[in-house]
């Protein structure tokens, strides 16, 4: 992956205004940039996702998180954490939704939380965290959410994980 | 034997020459009573309740066959009606339940969820049918059945309390004898 | 400290699938902690082993009631990726077996709203002028609830030419019916008392928790998937958006029979709209999208359900997970509920038209 | 000793009660037989015991338990139908002949021979006298109902009173449910039938007492006779609203069934309750249902007496049947406002009961001073 941002496509006029707003900004932290019609998806580094989320929601208006989704990529040996992001207040806005993702080691997958910044992450980041595996930091009540009291596997969602009834 | 727990001084064998002289017509009362009043505990395990719904509203009403909409408390119910899936984190509750019903107590598995796993047979938290856990009366096929299959559910449950024999010892749980 | 804790739920009659630890003092609520997860079925792990074809009847079980809104971005997302344009006629019908099923889903929610208040005739009049649109759901579809009927390029089957008409009779029906609720229900002084002013969620919570439909509208914010960022025809048909300023559990009834109206009046004029021609792609069974990922949204009778799906070019999807209305307004139920008297519990909750089947998966 | 199971197994261990009690009835009716002057012949004595005009005839018969609780079983299945018909649905169908009208008679059947459960750190003397208690306070409230002239079980001078008296045990029966099934929802059940019920009575009381001080009696039969050309409905309008509203916190009716509301508190102080112990709770409910409308009807609908406006022909309708046709329509009222209506909730329960029905009941009474002060109501005392 380069140092670089750099953009695929050819993108929508008011996507890549709000694209090159976030490049201008978080030029050190950004990986990646990804445009399409209404939906914007920003790789950053694993230890800026703090940053870049208040960045999001001070200066962009980012007000809610829609979902905290995880996905194992274990040939990476990676977890990828994307959080789909909109915004409520902002009309203009409302049918855009800009993906903040971010890959963290499968091994030892920690990263910080964000309920601190958008309250609506709880019960996603919990979710995540059972699914997956993913201990996030800060959280204020990590534990399980759907699964039994019981489960004594590894975390379903996992590539690896082997299905008993399958 | 004349001991305490089957006759007293006042009323001698009497409760035994009446037990014998009157099962005929007794099962038949008792189980005319048991077909008309079957209420069932209000238990959603999945989404089949919605089916459950409907066949407790105008267009289906089961309470023609005297069976209430989902009745509060287990403590009065005769029925527990699966509705759905059975996952991993709801079988234990679902067996608390059927343990705090009284007897005579009737299991019916709604959908294909209750029955075998139905559409999740391959999940990794969905039982593979509630019989794994209970005694099944009637098994209902569908995903979710439709509201006339739990008439005939119904029905073919009211032929089985018919037929059945009434005994008085089946309902002794903890007894030292 | 005298604090009594009960469960509530899964077996009670003021909860449904799941569970809520209520801390008490006296008959106030102190906090409720939501319990979820009796009836998580593990639909996103599922679906990985199932190819796009065998996952939509999955992808309508999480709320069955509400069949076809659920399938929307699910077909969405995968047209998405393979670059599919549907026919018109084909979308058309797809808009009304949505707002049909709009109609069934707002109607189980009065139902069992009209039970957590212990009013019996409100369960029974909706379940039964359900049944008249499940009727037409099913003349088109074949099906009662599960319909299974938006495919990837289009819909299953065409609709038959009586539909109109009895679709006709059954909206001029509900209309009067839809009065009546009003009388009975709505305007009853025993209800008003009971849900104004109850379970507020203020506009900022709103925004804050991320909640979604009804519940977002009735707390004063104008947005629904169907006019920010229009699918199918919705561009093309004219309905409003109900919106209330109050943000209690009597304005999030009413948002949800308001919304009854506009899907009578979308279901009239596409109708009346609808173009002849194909009703989908002749794909041979060849639905297998490209890699890459997509994340698609629409607004089913709770709010808006999303999916995010990531194809790697197989023949099942290699990651696929639903956002589901409900399972973001489960973040506002220990909310609302704070400082409630434990009588109100069921009524507030209930006014976010939970349904545990669909937030578990 | 097995634990008692069942209602068969619940008589058998009780069978050394009821020989003592069959035989204590022997001693009595032996012992009258014996004191009654003039014996004459047997079949005179059991006439007097046991016939038609004995003491033994009404309380058993009529109008006492066996026609109140017929009343109440066929009230059940009324109601079954009738809120049935309202939600536009048939009902109960199948069990019996017409209409499923032995469908109370079916559940009543399947409850006695159902399991009895207690909870293991229940308090199992409290728990089962409950519904014992619960029944006799219906079944005594019947002891004072006059349906007629001549027709009544019990004359008394205070039988308001008695009924007042009677009614308060109620939220007794209700705490002692709740506690002692050592339970969450039905203490808070009986909690809230206990705050229901004493924040409703002194409105309740307060609503009878201005028919007292019309009637210038607290004789149930005098406060009837005192209604023979006007019937205190009409004269204090507020106060029948009163104390039809208080009656249906004391029956712990929709509107007001927070005791037991479903949707809350699962069945609040019967939640624990099976068998028979919750049938003869609800058999006891309804009874009080039967003979809390009938005081209605006493107090406020001009007891036995039909409507002085009507045509010679209806004369035919004697005393009896125009107390039971009034009655049944305060009950078929009842009724129907649970079809229509949603449940209210403890707080404003408790505003409506003290802040308003108290302060109705007090104009109430004023009203009738004020009418028996300015003398138009010449019928004080009877006629």
């Amino acid at each position: 992956m380069s140092e670089t941002p750099k953009i695929k496509h050819e993108p929508p006029k008011r996507e890549k205004k709000i694209a090159d707003n976030i490049t201008v900004k978080l030029r050190k932290d950004i990986l990646e940039i990804e445009i399409k019609p209404k939906r914007i998806k920003v790789k950053v580094k694993p230890e800026s996702i703090k940053k870049a989320a208040n960045f999001f929601k001070n200066k962009l208006n980012i007000d809610h998180v829609a979902s905290v989704s995880g996905i194992d990529y274990p040939n990476d040996n990676e977890i990828e954490i994307v959080y789909h992001t909109g915004t409520y207040k902002h009309k203009d806005l409302s049918d855009l939704v800009i993906a903040l993702a971010f890959r963290i080691s499968r091994e030892t997958p920690k990263t910080p939380s964000l309920t601190e910044i958008w309250p609506s992450t709880e019960f996603d980041e919990r979710e995540t965290y059972e699914m997956l595996g993913v201990i996030f930091e800060g959280h204020p009540k990590l534990e399980k959410l759907f699964l039994p009291e019981d489960w004594d596997d590894i975390p379903p969602l996992r590539k690896d994980f082997k299905n008993p009834r399958r | 034997m004349v001991n305490g727990a089957t006759s007293n001084v006042f009323t001698g064998k009497l409760n035994q020459i009446l037990e014998y002289s009157a099962k005929a017509p007794l099962r038949y009362i008792i189980n005319w009573g048991r077909i008309y009043s079957l209420w069932p505990v209000h238990l959603e395990t999945a989404c089949c309740s919605v089916e459950w719904g409907a066949v407790s509203g105008p267009r289906f009403d089961v309470e023609r066959w005297g069976m209430l909409g989902a009745f509060g408390a287990m403590r009065q119910c005769d029925v527990l009606i699966i509705l759905g899936t059975v996952n991993r984190k709801m079988a234990p509750r679902v067996k608390t339940i059927y343990d705090q019903m009284p007897e005579p107590r009737y299991v019916i598995a709604f959908g294909a969820c209750s029955v075998s796993g139905g559409l999740y047979f391959d999940s990794y938290n969905v039982l593979p049918g509630v019989d794994t856990i209970l005694p099944v009366d009637i098994y209902m096929s569908g995903c979710p059945p439709r509201p006339e299959q739990l008439l005939q559910a119904l029905i073919m449950l009211q032929n089985k309390i018919r037929a059945s024999k009434i005994r008085s010892k089946k309902y002794v749980r903890n007894t030292e004898n | 400290m005298s604090e009594l804790t009960v469960t509530v739920g899964p077996q009670h009659p003021g909860s449904g699938h799941f569970a809520l630890i209520v801390k008490l003092d006296g008959d106030k609520i102190v906090e409720v902690i939501p319990d979820p997860g009796y009836v998580h079925r593990g639909d996103e792990k599922v679906s990985e082993n199932k190819n796009y074809i065998q996952n939509i009847p999955h992808f309508e079980r999480p709320a069955i009631l509400d069949a076809s809104n659920m399938l929307f971005p699910y077909v969405h997302a995968v047209e998405d990726l393979m670059k599919l344009e549907v026919p018109v006629r084909g979308q058309y019908i797809r808009v009304i077996m949505a707002e049909l099923n709009r109609i069934i889903s707002h109607l189980y929610y009065f139902a069992i709203y009209g039970i957590f208040v212990g009013h019996s005739t409100m369960f029974m009049w909706p379940v039964a002028d359900r049944e008249h649109f499940i009727d037409l759901a099913q003349m088109i579809s074949g099906q009662r609830v599960g319909f299974a009927f938006l495919l990837p390029g289009g819909v299953r089957n065409d609709i038959p030419e009586a539909v109109k008409e009895r679709a006709n009779e059954a909206c001029n029906y509900f209309e009067k019916r839809l009065i009546e609720y009003e009388r009975i229900f709505m305007n009853n002084p025993i209800f008003e008392k009971r849900a104004k002013g109850m379970g507020i969620l203020s506009k900022e919570d709103a925004i804050k928790l991320g909640v979604v439909g009804p519940t977002l509208r009735a707390s004063g914010i104008k947005s629904d998937i169907r006019k920010d960022e229009p699918y199918a025809v919705y561009d093309k048909l004219d309905f409003e958006i109900p919106v209330s300023k109050d943000g209690d559990s009597w304005a999030r009834a009413w948002i949800h029979i308001e919304e009854m109206r506009q899907s009578m009046s979308i279901i009239k004029q596409a109708l009346k709209d609808i173009p002849s021609g194909p009703v989908k792609l002749n794909l041979r069974g060849q639905v297998r999208p490209p890699p890459g990922e997509t994340f698609t949204r629409a607004e089913s009778s709770r709010g808006a359900v999303s999916f995010y799906l990531i194809s790697n070019g197989g023949m099942t999807p290699y990651r696929l997970r639903m956002i589901t209305p409900s399972f973001r307004n489960l973040r506002a139920i220990s909310h609302i509920t704070k400082g409630l008297l434990l009588a109100d519990l069921p009524p507030a909750f209930w006014s976010l038209d939970y349904w545990p089947v669909e937030a578990d998966r | 000793m097995s634990e008692i199971r069942t209602f068969p197994d619940f008589l058998k261990r009780s069978s050394i009660v009821l020989g003592v009690s069959v035989l204590f009835i022997i001693i009595i009716f032996g012992a009258l037989i014996y004191t009654i002057p003039a014996v004459s012949n047997f079949k005179d004595v059991l006439l007097e015991l046991i016939g038609i005009n004995s003491l033994f005839f009404k309380i058993a018969v009529f109008p006492g338990y066996t026609w109140a609780a017929l009343i109440a079983t066929e009230i059940i299945w009324f109601e079954r139908k009738f809120i049935a018909k309202m939600q536009l649905r048939v009902g109960p169908l199948y069990a019996g002949m017409v209409g499923g009208i032995l469908q109370p008679i079916a559940d009543v059947i399947k409850l006695v021979f159902k399991e009895m459960i207690s909870p293991s750190k229940s308090d199992k003397l409290i728990f089962y006298s409950v519904p014992l208690l619960s029944s006799a306070i219906g079944a005594s409230l019947l002891a004072v109902l006059p349906v007629s002239d001549g027709w009544l079980i019990m004359r008394s001078d205070v039988s308001m009173l008695i009924v007042f008296a009677v009614i308060g045990f109620v939220p007794i029966s209700v705490l002692l449910a709740g506690w002692a099934s050592n339970s969450k929802f039905p203490f808070i059940g009986a909690l809230r039938g206990l705050h229901q019920m004493i924040a409703f009575e002194i409105s309740m009381l307060i609503a009878a007492l201005s028919v007292v001080i019309l009637s210038g009696s607290l004789d149930l039969v005098n406060i009837v006779q005192a209604q023979s050309r006007i019937w205190f409905i009409v004269l204090m309008p507020i106060g029948a609203i009163v104390f039809f509203i208080t009656l249906l916190a004391e029956l712990e009716r929709i509107p007001f069934d927070l005791p037991h509301a479903e949707s809350e508190i699962v069945m609040g102080h019967q939640t624990e309750y099976s068998s028979m112990a919750f049938g003869s709770i609800q058999l006891g409910t309804y009874i009080r249902f039967y003979a809390l409308s009938g005081i209605f009807t006493t107090l406020f609908l001009g007891g036995w007496y039909g409507p002085q406006f009507l045509p010679a022909g209806f004369e035919i309708i004697n005393q009896i049947e125009w107390f039971t046709l009034k009655t049944l329509l305060v009950m078929v009222f009842i009724i129907i406002l649970r079809g229509v209506n949603p449940r209210f909730r403890l707080d404003l329960l408790l505003k409506f009961g003290w802040s308003r029905l108290l302060i109705l009941a007090f104009l109430n009474l004023f009203i009738a001073i004020f009418i028996l002060q300015m003398g138009w109501f010449p019928f004080t005392g009877g006629i």
